[in-house]
Parts: structure tokens; C-alpha cells; sequence
């Protein structure tokens, strides 16, 4: 079940007289994660969308986000304790990822019409939400309606 | 973790840690591969869809993931005491620790199953050949209601004993119900060119299943993605309802499918087939990442947790992080945007 | 280097002690030498069926649909041994899904990876051995489902890409799925136990610039594997949810398949182009990395001269991994992926051919003022530097994103990858073959035979490949059941009949190597440690090497190249032979 | 024979050039170009192809020439213990990368104009690629893509005006095909609910051309084929009209059948 043990001698060595100040800052990094998480659920509320653009209510979670898991890699995974390993380890995946999402972006989400191509007619037939309709349909359209109202 | 062997000879290790680490650590990293995969697919996806309902449409309640967020970030705490208790060699407190981050765990599935039924209860699933959501109301959404009102009322009638009263009453909304389609589907067939038949369809669409957020159908239609006209019937369909909820604000109207459970008509949300996809994709794949590490936490449980067995609980400890991480981040994206 | 224990002796006491019974010690072996033994034996296995499928491919490119001789009867006799359309389908996908899942890189990472790893840098066994069991283990449901699709409908027939829509049509796809997830899992396991057991496990003074050019191969290998895998992993499962739940994620808004409307949609084909070659790019470096480095390992031995340029070396190949993520849009150049990405990922393309040409250069310096000696591994590996530089300079042509809208998907392509698959990867892996064979078994193989079956293979493989590039130089389409269906290509049927009759003799060939490897396992000639008098660590250890492989504590005074060194009289020059004034301190106890 | 391996590697960049030599003199080279724009195509092939020929054969008999000269056999001299050179690593670095540079630049303008830059002009067609066949649609007199008085046609057979741009509206009904026209250099895959263009003009008056599906299709792919007729722009014209003419009377005969039909 163990692992080496002279292995884990080396890895307490490199951190253990780094003060930890104890089971403290867990506490406090948890309480600051249950504080951001409410500061993002904060856009639930109604008030919140009327008066900030999603857009801004966007980034401000994915900023929250990004401090919450940075506060859990670096405090609960111990990453900030660690020797220079931990970039060789995690800094690669995360690039690649980011990178990964960015080269999608032009194709799959921007494929509605990017310019080089759109969605095909027979596609917008069975998409979400029905084309804009002419303004000459629409009055039709209402003209119908207020026929059919006087039933 | 368990299959270390005992060393036979001596080694350089280049980095300062345990072989078990730097394995669960690579591991890591390939799972950050795996779920950039997923919530790469989800964003782009999501981002480039014509609709995408808004989190009431589809039963996604923002409390019960908050929630849940707190749950895991509880249960983040508790697996980082229990690591530092193992390394104080407190084997007890280490493993009490332990049960309660266990616990914290069954409750989150707990939660995630509470959720997931509430999708299914109101039919919203992926399925083959076809799903009860529809991305809208067109003729397939009409003849998949036409196909649902057709083989209710055969079990009706066709069971050989007598009418109940209840059943009665069921076969008068199915009536209903079929008279709209039919109506609707006349307009489609004898009007081709006006939109008046596909505005009938929308508002039985909205009687079966109704937008559970007014704020869905306002913005479709700024987009210009809802005809006017449709607007004007919804708004229309609306008024009582206003009024009745006048005091509540985020009263919910009830459909016809909430009004009636055994009905389970296929129903509309735009860009509902490709939510469903990638939510249960991700919180899926999530959950079956919390259901791994339940099962390590409850074999660890057997264990006495002191200081020898502090890599083990590192290790898994680890794992867990990571698997609270993807849940920071899933919580806003599926949750809040 | 703290760890380096006083006792630089320790012999293994448990050679003989550790004996299990029959099934922990050859079938659930935790012995990374047996495990890399299953890889090799079960891949080539597939190689075979593999193989016999690109025959089936051949004979119907040469004589379209009439009755194929003595195969053809056996498999088709329901339609006259004709290869019907479907079949051939079904042929060439399950020959690149065989010959890439199954064949080459579980026989690189898998058989000589396990094998060599820890040999080579000196460890008793990988550092998670249970973990290597199972990664070989988790092959076997792939290889059950690989094997039951092809018995579902005419089998997986939507080639090796599996690109939707297409894919989503048949129900063969299923098994084919199931399959190459389980293939992931197994090289996600295989993956992160060589990293460790490279970073970890390494013997005193073996430090990264000491490891012979193999490890480095396996070494980014294993990293390309752990980095890229997941994400087709993730694909799969996406397709998979596609065929069986009803999700929509590779399926537009009302797409209809056997006439029937799929309700759930939204997607885009294009999503599952990105994230296969996302995986599928690199995995064509997963395919040469690891032959690159056994080769320059033989290369350096034959030559009896130190590797040239072995830094360059490292990091060209640490450049591929790194360019080989960012290049995989040049799979979809035509395929409606917007043109502008197109431009950007055909740069790095361009660049991607700039490591490849260090490496070739850095051989040919290898083999620059030394002595060859002529052996079969070192013609194998030889020809693996002369055919990669065909499969190399091809490259370019489709790296040209105006040349690749002609060429894209004819025989150019094919052409192109088999010179860098089978002339490059599987004629080093025959080298390696021949090179590890005498440390895997105790004894050597045929040299007369070797060089006869590489004569007739080497001369068979141009003939059957080399005219490719005319094929597709005229534009000749790939997967065509009848590309004589088409008048700009009926004139082109001599040259196939050619290339398919070079096919059958390359196959027939290998009966040579088959009769001679699986003699030699019992008959062949006793070997030394050390047959070829190499450098690297393995040649020190007993052949074959007994349980945790030495029999001396390693300790590593050197790199692995050091030939014809001017220190000792001995044209070579071990990793582990201490220098001159150290002689007395540690002396590997023989 | 103690050189007979070195010969046999000899025989690689010999028996490789020579058959690219003599390829294009039994036509096994480029399908006839009757494109305006495919011979930068051809070109940059030629140019790349001579290029990596030059590299081919250079690298080829290097390798030849060391196996001959240091053969262990015959080679007495002490082998070189080196173990690399800074400068060559450079020099074998800069080269390449300039030439692939080169080739990169070079190649943008052509990517561009085949992928790009679309005409403006009016579409001509839209194509459409369905298990295992490509239909046409034509705007018919109004200039308009679905509108009743469209020409379709589903028999393969599709003209197009020479001497001048076509732009064609490409899209697929199922699953993915690719729309290859060997005799223009031009090869585009058409997705399942994506609509693209591609464009090029036909520089001879009067040709007849296979039209490839070059992406699998299924079990029929191999069938997948279509005829491209180019033919100036009066006798397209009057080919519409007679396909109209034709659609027409075909209409009006289904119609009437319909009716007999419903009456009885």
C-alpha cells in the first residue's frame, strides 16, 4: 500500500518546515469558497439581471471561477507548497485545453454563418426557432388573428 | 497506489514526491484532457445554437446547484482534514473525517438524482428515435402529439371494461387536445404560405408545456426569432395568468402536461434536444467521477487511516479536488449563463 | 542523487524463488518482460489479420469484382468469393483500425515499451506493475469487440475516422466504439505508468540526457498518449451516446437516417473531425516516435560510432509533440473547416516537417565516417531512414493547401502513410524485432534468413507503395470498391494489378519471418548478455533478464552512445562500466 | 558483393525518380487541366515535387555513399567518435525551416483564391450530394434559388457554362461527400446542414468530365458518379430551357395523373 518510503521522506522534506499554520486556512479558504460561490449566485437573482449585462455577469462568474479553483489547486491540492514540478504538470494540459476550445470556436461555434459557410436552408427548417418572418406574413398573420378573435 | 512493489534497487527519482502522486497527478492531467473534451464540446456547442432555454424551461433549479456546490466544497474541506489528521497519526479523527466527506458525497448524488428525476418526470431526456423535447413546433411535433393522443385514447378505450367516470374525463382532454392538432394542421395544410397554422401549433406547443421563464420568449422575440404574431397570442395566453399570480412573481404556469401527469405529450423547448445532450453528458460524466471516488472512500473506510496510510488519503484526496474543480466550473456554466 | 545507496550489490536473490503457478506467471503476470511478451504476441496476431484484410482490399483494386482465390471462398462463398461493396467497406476500415488500434501502437508502447522501459533505465519493474497487467488486460474486451463487429450487419464501415453522419447509420459502430474505448483506457493506463516509472524509477546517474533515444521515444509517446487520448475518449463516448441514446451532438437539426427524422439535433459533423484528430494527429507521432528512437538506438550500434547530434535528437522529438498538437486542422483542409483556420494550421504544418528533417539528417551523421556492419537489424533500420525520407518529403506535398484540395483523399495520402507506417514504423519494429530478440528470448535469430526476408520485403513494400503516388498524382480516390467506375481512371488498372501481386508476395513473404521467429524461440542459437556488444543497460542484464532484471545494482556513468570512445580498447563502451579511475568501486557482478 | 546492400539502397532514389519521369508519358500523371485556375495548382505540385526531389535524391545517395564507403568490410579507418556538430545542427535547422517558409507564403495567395476569395458573381447552381448520387438545381429565369420555377435534375447529369465563373452553392442531404472535380483541381466536402461555395471556370468550350465523390459515402460511394458537361453560354441556356420545357410537361403529366387519380 505504501509507497517508497524514502520517496515520501523527500516529499514531506519539501514542505513540512513550511509553517501551515495548521487546519486554520482550510477553514478560512472554505470560507471564502462558500463566499464566492455566493457572489456568483448573486446573478440569480432578478434584481442582478435587470440591472448588470449578462455579458458582464458572464465573465464576473467565470472570474469566480477561475479564483475558486485557483484557492482549492493551490491550498487543498497543496500546489502552493510544491516544488516547480507542478508547472512541468499542470501548465501543459491546461494550455492545450484552452487551445483545444479556441480552434473549435470558428467552426462549431460560430456555424450559423461564419462567412464561409452557413446552415443550410433545409436545416433552418427543423432549427430552434423559425426564420424572421416578412413583414407582409406578419400582417396576415394578425390579420388572421383579429378575424379569429371576433369568433 | 496499491500496487507499489518494494524497491529492489535504488533510484533517482527526479521529482520529490511519491510514485503514487506523480501517477495520480498525470492522471489528473489527462482527466483535465478528458473534461476539456466535454466542456469544450458544451461550450462551442451551446455558443453557436440558435436557442438555448433558460434554466427554468428545463427544470434546472439555481438554488439546488448552489447547493450542491456547497456540498462539494464541504466535502473538499473535510478530505484535506482528514489528510492532515493521517499525517498527525490521529487515525480516528482521520477517519471520521473521512465517513463525513463520505457522506457529503452520497448527498451530492443524492441531490443529482433528485435533479435528474425531475427531468425525466417532465419527459426531458435524450432518447432514440425521438426524445419527448422537440426544438419546435413544426409538423413532426404535431403528429409525434397526434401518435401520444392516439395510442392514450386505444388504452382507453380499448381495455374492454366500462368507462369510468375517470377515464371519461381523461378521453374529453385528449379530445381537446386532438381538436387543436387537427385545427392547426389544417391551417399548416390549407394555408401553406401564411404562419398562421405554425402560430396555432406554438400555442398549443405553450398550453402543453409553457415557457417556464417569461424572459425566454421576450428575448426570442427581440432576436426576431419568434414571429410577432405568435408574440401577440402568447402575450395574450399570458394575461390571465398574470393576473392570477399577480402577488408571486415567479409563480410557474402550469401546462398541460404538469396539469395532467399521465398525458406526457412531447413538448417544445428550443434548443431543448441539444440541452438535454450535453447536461447529462457533463453532470454524467461527473457523477460517475463522484461514484469513484465514493467507492475508493468506502474501501479506504475499512483501513485504519494513521500515518502510514497519509499517501493513500493524499492520493485520493487529490482526486476528489480535482473532481470538486470540475464542479466549479460546470456549476455556473450549466447553472447561471 | 542522495538516494544512491552504499550497497551497490544487490543480487537477486528471488530469480527463482517467485514462481507462481503457470497462470500468475505467464497469463496474469505482473512481469513487465512477460506483459510487453503478450503485447508483442497478440499484435502480431492482429498484424496477420490485418494484413490478410489488405489483401482482400488489393485483389478487388486488381480484379474488381471477380472471385477472390482461396480467401475470397472462404469468407464471401455466399457471393461467389465476390468482395461485394459493402465488404470492401468494411475491409479497409477494420485493416486501419486494425493495423493503428491494434497492430502499431500497442506493439511500440505496448510490447517493446513494456519490455524495454525498465530495462533501459534500470528499474526491477515499472513502478505500478498490477496497473501494466491491467493495461494489457483492458486490450482483450477491444480485441472482443473489434473482433464481434466484424460479425454485425457487413461490420464497421465507415472507415477508421468513423466520421459522422455516416457512422451513426450503422450498428456495427457500436462494438467499433466499445473497442476503441477500451484501447484508450488500456493506453491511458499503459501511458501514465511509463511516465512515472521514466521519471521516478530511473538508476543512479541515468540522468534524462543519458537515456537512450528509445525511452525518449517512449517517454513523449506516453506523454502525447496521456494528453490527447482523453479527448477521443470523450468523442467516442459522445458518438456512442449519438448511436444509442438519441443525443445530438455530430447531428445537424433534421438529419434523417433510413428514413426515418432524428428529433434530437443541433450539432455539427465538423465537432467530431476537430476532436478525433485532435487525438489522431498526435497518434501519428504516437506511431513513429518510438520506431524513430529504436532505430537511432541501432543505427548508433551497427554503426559502432556515438549517435549524432543526441540533444537535437531530444528535442526535435520534443518539438513533434509539442507542434503535433497544434497541426491536426491539416486532416480537414477540404472537409468545410473555415478556410482562415485552415491557413493558420497549415504554418504549423509546414513546421511540423522541420523536426522530422533534423532527425534524418542527424542519422545520416550517425552513419557518417563509421563502420557498418550489415546486420538485419541495421538493415531494417536503414531502410527505415531511406523510407522515411519518401514519407517525410510526401508530407509536404499535403502540408501545400492548394496542392492538398487535389490531393486529398487519392492514393497520394495512402501512398504517404504507409511509407512513414509500414516502411517506416513496421520495418523498424521488424529491426527491433531481430536487435531485442535475443534479450527476449535467450537466443538469436536467423541472421541468413533475416537478411533474405528483409531483401524480398523491402523490395515487395516499394512495389506495392512506391506507384501510390503515381495513383494519386492522377487523382485516384481512396475507399473506391470500383474506381474503374470512373473514365479518368480505367487506364490505371495495370499498375494496381502490379501493386497487388507485389501485395500478395510481401504477405507471402512474411512466412519467412514467422517460420524464423517462431524457431528460433526454441532452436535458435544461444545468446550472451550482450550479443551485438551495446552500450545501453539492458545488454547487461541476463538474457533473458530474470525476475527485477539485474543481477548488480545499475549505476549509469554515461550516455548510451558511446561508441568507439578512445577511452577503452573495446570499440564499445557500457552505460554501466565504471571510467578508469572509479574501476574499483562497483564491478557488475556477472 | 560486399557492396550489395549499399546498391540495393542505390536502387531507391534511381528506380524513384525514374518513375516519376516516366509516369507522365503513360499518362499516369495530372487528369487534362480545363480549368482557368488549376494550373497554380499544378504548379506548386511541380515546384514541390521537384523541390523534395532535389532533397530525395541528395539525402538518398548520401545515405548510398556512406553505406558504401563505410562499409565495416572494407572501411579500415577508425570510425569518427563524434558525437555531432553545433554548426550542421544549425545549418540543417535555418535551411528547412526558410524553404518551408518559403512554400508557406508562396501557397497563401492560391489557398486563398481557391477557398477565399468568392466571386461575385450570381450563384449558378446549388449541388446537392445524396446516397449515391448529386442532384442540381437550377435558378431558373428568375434568378432565384427555391423558387417554383427551379430546374431540378437528379439523373448526375450536370452542365455548367464554360468561359466563365461558376459559382456553386454545395450541400448535402445525408451524410458527408466531397465534391471532386479531377480535370479543375477543385475538391470540396459537403456537410450534413452546412451550405458552402466553391467556384472556378472552365477555360475550354466544349468538355465533358467525371465528377468524383471523394469522401465515404457508405457502400455506394464507389458509384457515387456524375457527369460535368461544359458547354458555352447559349447552349447551356438553351439546355435549360429544354430541361424546364421538360420538367414542365412532366409536372403537368403527374398532375394529370393525380387528378384521374383522386376521381377515381
Amino acid at each position: 500500500m505504501s509507497d517508497r518510503d524514502q520517496h515520501s521522506e523527500v516529499g514531506h522534506d519539501s514542505h513540512e518546515h513550511i509553517a501551515h499554520g495548521g487546519n486554520g486556512k482550510y477553514i478560512a479558504v472554505f470560507i471564502a469558497l462558500c463566499l464566492l460561490t455566493m457572489g456568483s449566485f448573486l446573478t440569480y437573482f432578478p434584481f442582478w439581471r435587470e440591472h448588470v449585462p449578462y455579458q458582464a455577469s458572464r465573465a464576473l462568474m467565470l472570474a469566480i471561477s477561475c479564483t475558486k479553483a485557483m484557492l482549492v489547486i493551490m491550498f487543498f491540492m497543496h500546489l502552493l507548497w510544491e516544488a516547480n514540478w507542478k508547472w512541468v504538470l499542470t501548465i501543459p494540459a491546461t494550455f492545450m485545453s484552452v487551445f483545444l476550445m479556441l480552434m473549435l470556436v470558428p467552426d462549431i461555434g460560430w456555424r450559423i454563418n461564419n462567412g464561409y459557410a452557413r446552415y443550410s436552408e433545409e436545416r433552418w427548417v427543423y432549427a430552434a426557432n423559425p426564420q424572421k418572418i416578412e413583414s407582409s406574413d406578419v400582417k396576415a398573420a394578425e390579420k388572421d388573428l383579429s378575424r379569429e378573435d371576433t369568433h | 497506489m496499491s500496487d507499489s512493489h518494494a524497491p529492489k534497487f535504488s533510484y533517482q527519482p527526479a521529482l520529490p514526491i511519491p510514485n503514487g502522486k506523480t501517477c495520480l497527478w498525470l492522471f489528473l492531467s489527462t482527466e483535465i484532457m478528458f473534461f476539456a473534451g466535454l466542456i469544450g464540446t458544451y461550450i462551442v456547442l451551446r455558443f453557436g445554437a440558435v436557442a438555448w432555454p433558460a434554466p427554468h424551461d428545463v427544470h434546472l433549479s439555481e438554488p439546488i446547484g448552489a447547493f450542491n456546490t456547497f456540498v462539494l466544497i464541504c466535502s473538499s474541506v473535510t478530505v484535506v482534514l482528514a489528510l492532515e489528521a493521517a499525517k498527525l497519526n490521529q487515525a480516528s479523527k482521520a477517519k471520521g473525517w473521512l465517513l463525513l466527506t463520505f457522506l457529503l458525497g452520497c448527498v451530492f448524488l443524492g441531490v443529482k438524482l433528485y435533479e435528474y428525476n425531475a427531468k425525466f418526470s417532465h419527459g426531458i431526456y435524450p432518447v432514440r428515435p425521438h426524445g419527448l423535447v422537440y426544438d419546435k413546433a413544426d409538423i413532426h411535433y404535431a403528429a409525434a402529439v397526434r401518435k401520444r393522443l392516439n395510442d392514450l385514447k386505444t388504452d382507453l378505450t380499448n381495455t374492454g371494461a366500462a368507462v369510468t367516470p375517470d377515464d371519461q374525463a381523461r378521453i374529453t382532454v385528449i379530445d381537446d387536445v386532438m381538436r387543436q392538432v387537427d385545427e392547426a394542421e389544417a391551417a399548416i395544410r390549407n394555408e401553406p404560405d401564411s404562419p398562421a397554422g405554425v402560430i396555432k401549433l406554438m400555442e398549443l406547443a405553450y398550453q402543453i408545456y409553457p415557457p417556464h421563464d417569461h424572459g425566454t420568449v421576450l428575448q426570442a422575440a427581440e432576436a426576431g426569432a419568434v414571429p410577432p404574431a405568435a408574440l401577440v397570442k402568447f402575450a395574450a395566453l399570458e394575461q390571465p395568468v398574470a393576473g392570477e399570480a399577480a402577488n408571486s412573481q415567479n409563480a410557474e404556469r402550469e401546462g398541460l402536461n404538469e396539469k395532467y401527469p399521465w398525458l406526457r405529450l412531447p413538448i417544445m423547448i428550443p434548443g431543448g434536444p441539444m440541452w438535454a445532450s450535453t447536461y447529462f453528458l457533463l453532470t454524467g460524466f461527473h457523477a460517475l467521477h463522484v461514484l469513484v471516488g465514493l467507492i475508493v472512500f468506502a474501501l479506504l473506510l475499512f483501513k485504519t487511516l494513521d500515518r502510514s496510510r497519509a499517501n493513500v488519503v493524499e492520493n485520493i484526496g487529490l482526486y476528489w479536488h480535482f473532481v470538486d474543480l470540475v464542479w466549479i466550473f460546470l456549476f455556473p456554466l450549466l447553472y447561471l449563463f | 542523487m542522495s538516494t544512491i545507496t552504499a550497497d551497490a550489490h544487490v543480487h537477486s536473490h528471488d530469480d527463482h524463488t517467485h514462481a507462481g503457478s503457470f497462470l500468475s506467471t505467464y497469463v496474469f503476470s505482473r512481469d513487465h518482460k512477460i506483459i510487453g511478451i503478450q503485447f508483442l504476441f497478440s499484435t502480431l496476431i492482429w498484424f496477420l489479420i490485418g494484413g490478410l484484410l489488405a489483401l482482400g482490399i488489393r485483389w478487388q483494386l486488381a480484379y474488381p469484382w471477380s472471385s477472390m482465390p482461396i480467401l475470397g471462398k472462404l469468407v464471401y462463398s455466399a457471393e461467389g468469393g465476390q468482395i461485394a461493396p459493402e465488404a470492401y467497406t468494411m475491409l479497409f476500415t477494420m485493416h486501419a483500425t486494425v493495423m493503428i488500434f491494434l497492430v502499431i501502437i500497442p506493439i511500440l508502447a505496448g510490447a517493446f515499451g513494456n519490455f524495454l522501459i525498465p530495462l533501459m533505465i534500470g528499474a526491477d519493474d515499472m513502478a505500478f506493475p498490477t496497473l501494466n497487467m491491467l493495461s494489457y488486460w483492458f486490450m482483450w474486451p477491444a480485441f472482443f469487440a473489434f473482433g464481434a463487429s466484424f460479425f454485425v450487419g457487413t461490420g464497421p464501415a465507415s472507415g477508421w475516422t468513423s466520421y459522422p453522419p455516416l457512422s451513426l447509420t450503422s450498428e456495427a459502430q457500436m462494438f467499433w466504439l466499445i473497442g476503441l474505448t477500451f484501447v484508450g483506457v488500456s493506453s491511458m493506463m499503459g501511458s501514465v505508468n511509463y511516465l512515472t516509472t521514466i521519471i521516478q524509477m530511473r538508476a543512479p546517474g541515468m540522468t534524462m540526457f543519458r537515456l537512450p533515444m528509445t525511452i525518449w521515444g517512449m517517454f513523449i509517446t506516453a506523454i502525447l498518449q496521456a494528453f490527447a487520448l482523453p479527448v477521443l475518449t470523450a468523442a467516442g463516448f459522445m458518438q456512442l451516446m449519438d448511436l444509442k441514446l438519441g443525443t445530438g451532438f455530430f447531428i445537424p437539426e433534421g438529419w434523417s437516417a433510413s428514413n426515418s427524422l432524428r428529433a434530437s439535433g443541433g450539432g455539427q459533423p465538423l465537432l467530431w473531425q476537430h476532436l478525433f484528430w485532435f487525438y489522431s494527429h498526435p497518434a501519428v507521432y504516437i506511431m513513429i516516435l518510438p520506431a524513430m528512437g529504436m532505430v537511432s538506438d541501432m543505427l548508433s550500434c551497427f554503426a559502432r560510432k556515438p549517435l549524432f547530434g543526441y540533444k537535437p535528437m531530444v528535442y526535435s522529438i520534443a518539438g513533434i509533440a509539442g507542434l503535433g498538437f497544434i497541426v491536426w486542422g491539416h486532416h480537414m483542409f477540404v472537409s468545410g473547416m473555415n478556410p482562415v483556420l485552415g491557413m493558420t494550421f497549415m504554418v504549423a504544418t509546414m513546421f511540423i516537417a522541420l523536426p522530422s528533417a533534423i532527425k534524418t539528417f542527424n542519422w545520416l551523421g550517425t552513419i557518417w565516417g563509421s563502420k557498418i556492419q550489415f546486420t538485419t537489424p541495421m538493415l531494417f533500420a536503414l531502410s527505415f531512414v531511406s523510407m522515411f525520407i519518401i514519407g517525410g518529403l510526401s508530407g509536404i506535398f499535403m502540408a501545400a493547401t492548394p496542392v492538398d484540395i487535389f490531393i486529398h483523399d487519392t492514393y497520394f495520402i495512402v501512398a504517404h502513410f504507409h511509407y512513414v507506417l509500414f516502411a517506416g514504423t513496421a520495418m523498424a519494429v521488424f529491426g527491433a524485432i531481430y536487435f531485442w530478440f535475443p534479450k527476449m528470448f535467450g537466443r538469436m535469430m536467423n541472421e541468413r534468413w533475416g537478411k533474405v526476408h528483409f531483401f524480398l520485403t523491402f523490395i515487395f513494400l516499394n512495389g506495392v507503395f512506391y506507384p501510390m503516388h503515381i495513383l494519386g498524382w492522377v487523382g485516384f480516390p481512396r475507399r473506391l470498391a470500383d474506381p474503374y467506375h470512373y473514365e479518368t481512371f480505367r487506364h490505371l488498372l495495370p499498375l494496381n494489378q502490379f501493386m497487388t501481386w507485389c501485395a500478395i508476395l510481401m504477405v507471402t513473404t512474411q512466412i519467412i519471418f514467422a517460420i524464423n521467429f517462431f524457431y528460433s524461440i526454441f532452436f535458435g542459437p544461444k545468446a550472451g548478455r550482450n550479443p551485438w556488444r551495446a552500450n545501453s543497460l539492458e545488454w547487461q542484464a541476463p538474457s533473458p533478464p530474470g525476475h527485477g532484471n539485474f543481477d548488480f545494482q545499475p549505476i549509469i556513468y554515461r550516455g548510451p552512445y558511446e561508441y568507439g570512445s578512445p577511452e577503452v580498447d573495446e570499440d564499445y563502451y557500457p552505460q554501466t562500466t565504471p571510467p578508469p579511475t572509479d574501476r574499483p568501486l562497483a564491478v557488475p557482478a556477472h | 558483393m560486399r557492396h550489395f546492400w549499399a546498391f540495393l539502397f542505390l536502387l531507391v532514389p534511381i528506380l524513384g525518380v525514374l518513375t516519376f519521369l516516366l509516369a507522365p508519358y503513360y499518362n499516369h500523371a495530372f487528369p487534362r487541366d480545363i480549368s482557368e485556375q488549376g494550373h497554380v495548382i499544378d504548379q506548386l505540385f511541380m515546384f514541390i515535387l521537384s523541390l523534395t526531389g532535389i532533397i530525395f535524391v541528395g539525402t538518398e545517395v548520401c545515405l548510398f555513399y556512406f553505406m558504401w564507403k563505410y562499409n565495416g568490410q572494407s572501411n579500415a579507418e577508425p570510425v569518427k567518435y563524434s558525437h555531432g556538430s553545433h554548426t550542421l545542427e544549425v545549418v540543417w535547422t535555418i535551411l528547412p525551416a526558410v524553404t518551408l517558409l518559403f512554400i508557406a507564403i508562396y501557397q497563401m495567395n492560391a489557398w486563398a483564391d481557391a477557398k477565399m476569395r468568392r466571386p461575385n458573381v450570381p450563384v449558378t447552381a446549388e449541388v446537392t450530394g445524396r446516397q449515391f448520387n448529386w442532384d442540381v438545381r437550377y435558378p431558373g429565369p428568375d434568378g432565384e434559388l427555391h423558387t417554383p420555377d427551379d430546374i431540378v435534375r437528379v439523373d448526375g447529369d450536370i452542365h455548367f457554362p464554360s468561359g466563365e465563373e461558376v459559382l456553386l452553392s454545395i450541400k448535402s442531404a445525408d451524410v458527408l461527400h466531397s465534391f471532386f472535380l479531377p480535370n479543375l483541381r477543385i475538391k470540396q466536402d459537403v456537410v450534413p446542414g452546412m451550405q458552402q461555395y466553391m467556384w472556378f471556370k472552365c477555360r475550354e468550350p466544349k468538355e465533358v468530365v467525371d465528377i468524383v465523390c471523394a469522401e465515404l459515402c457508405g457502400w455506394g460511394h464507389y458509384k457515387m458518379s456524375g457527369r460535368a458537361t461544359f458547354e458555352p453560354r447559349a447552349e447551356f441556356n438553351a439546355w435549360l430551357k429544354e430541361k424546364a420545357a421538360e420538367q414542365n410537361v412532366r409536372q403537368v403529366a403527374q398532375a394529370k395523373e393525380e387528378k384521374k387519380e383522386e376521381k377515381k
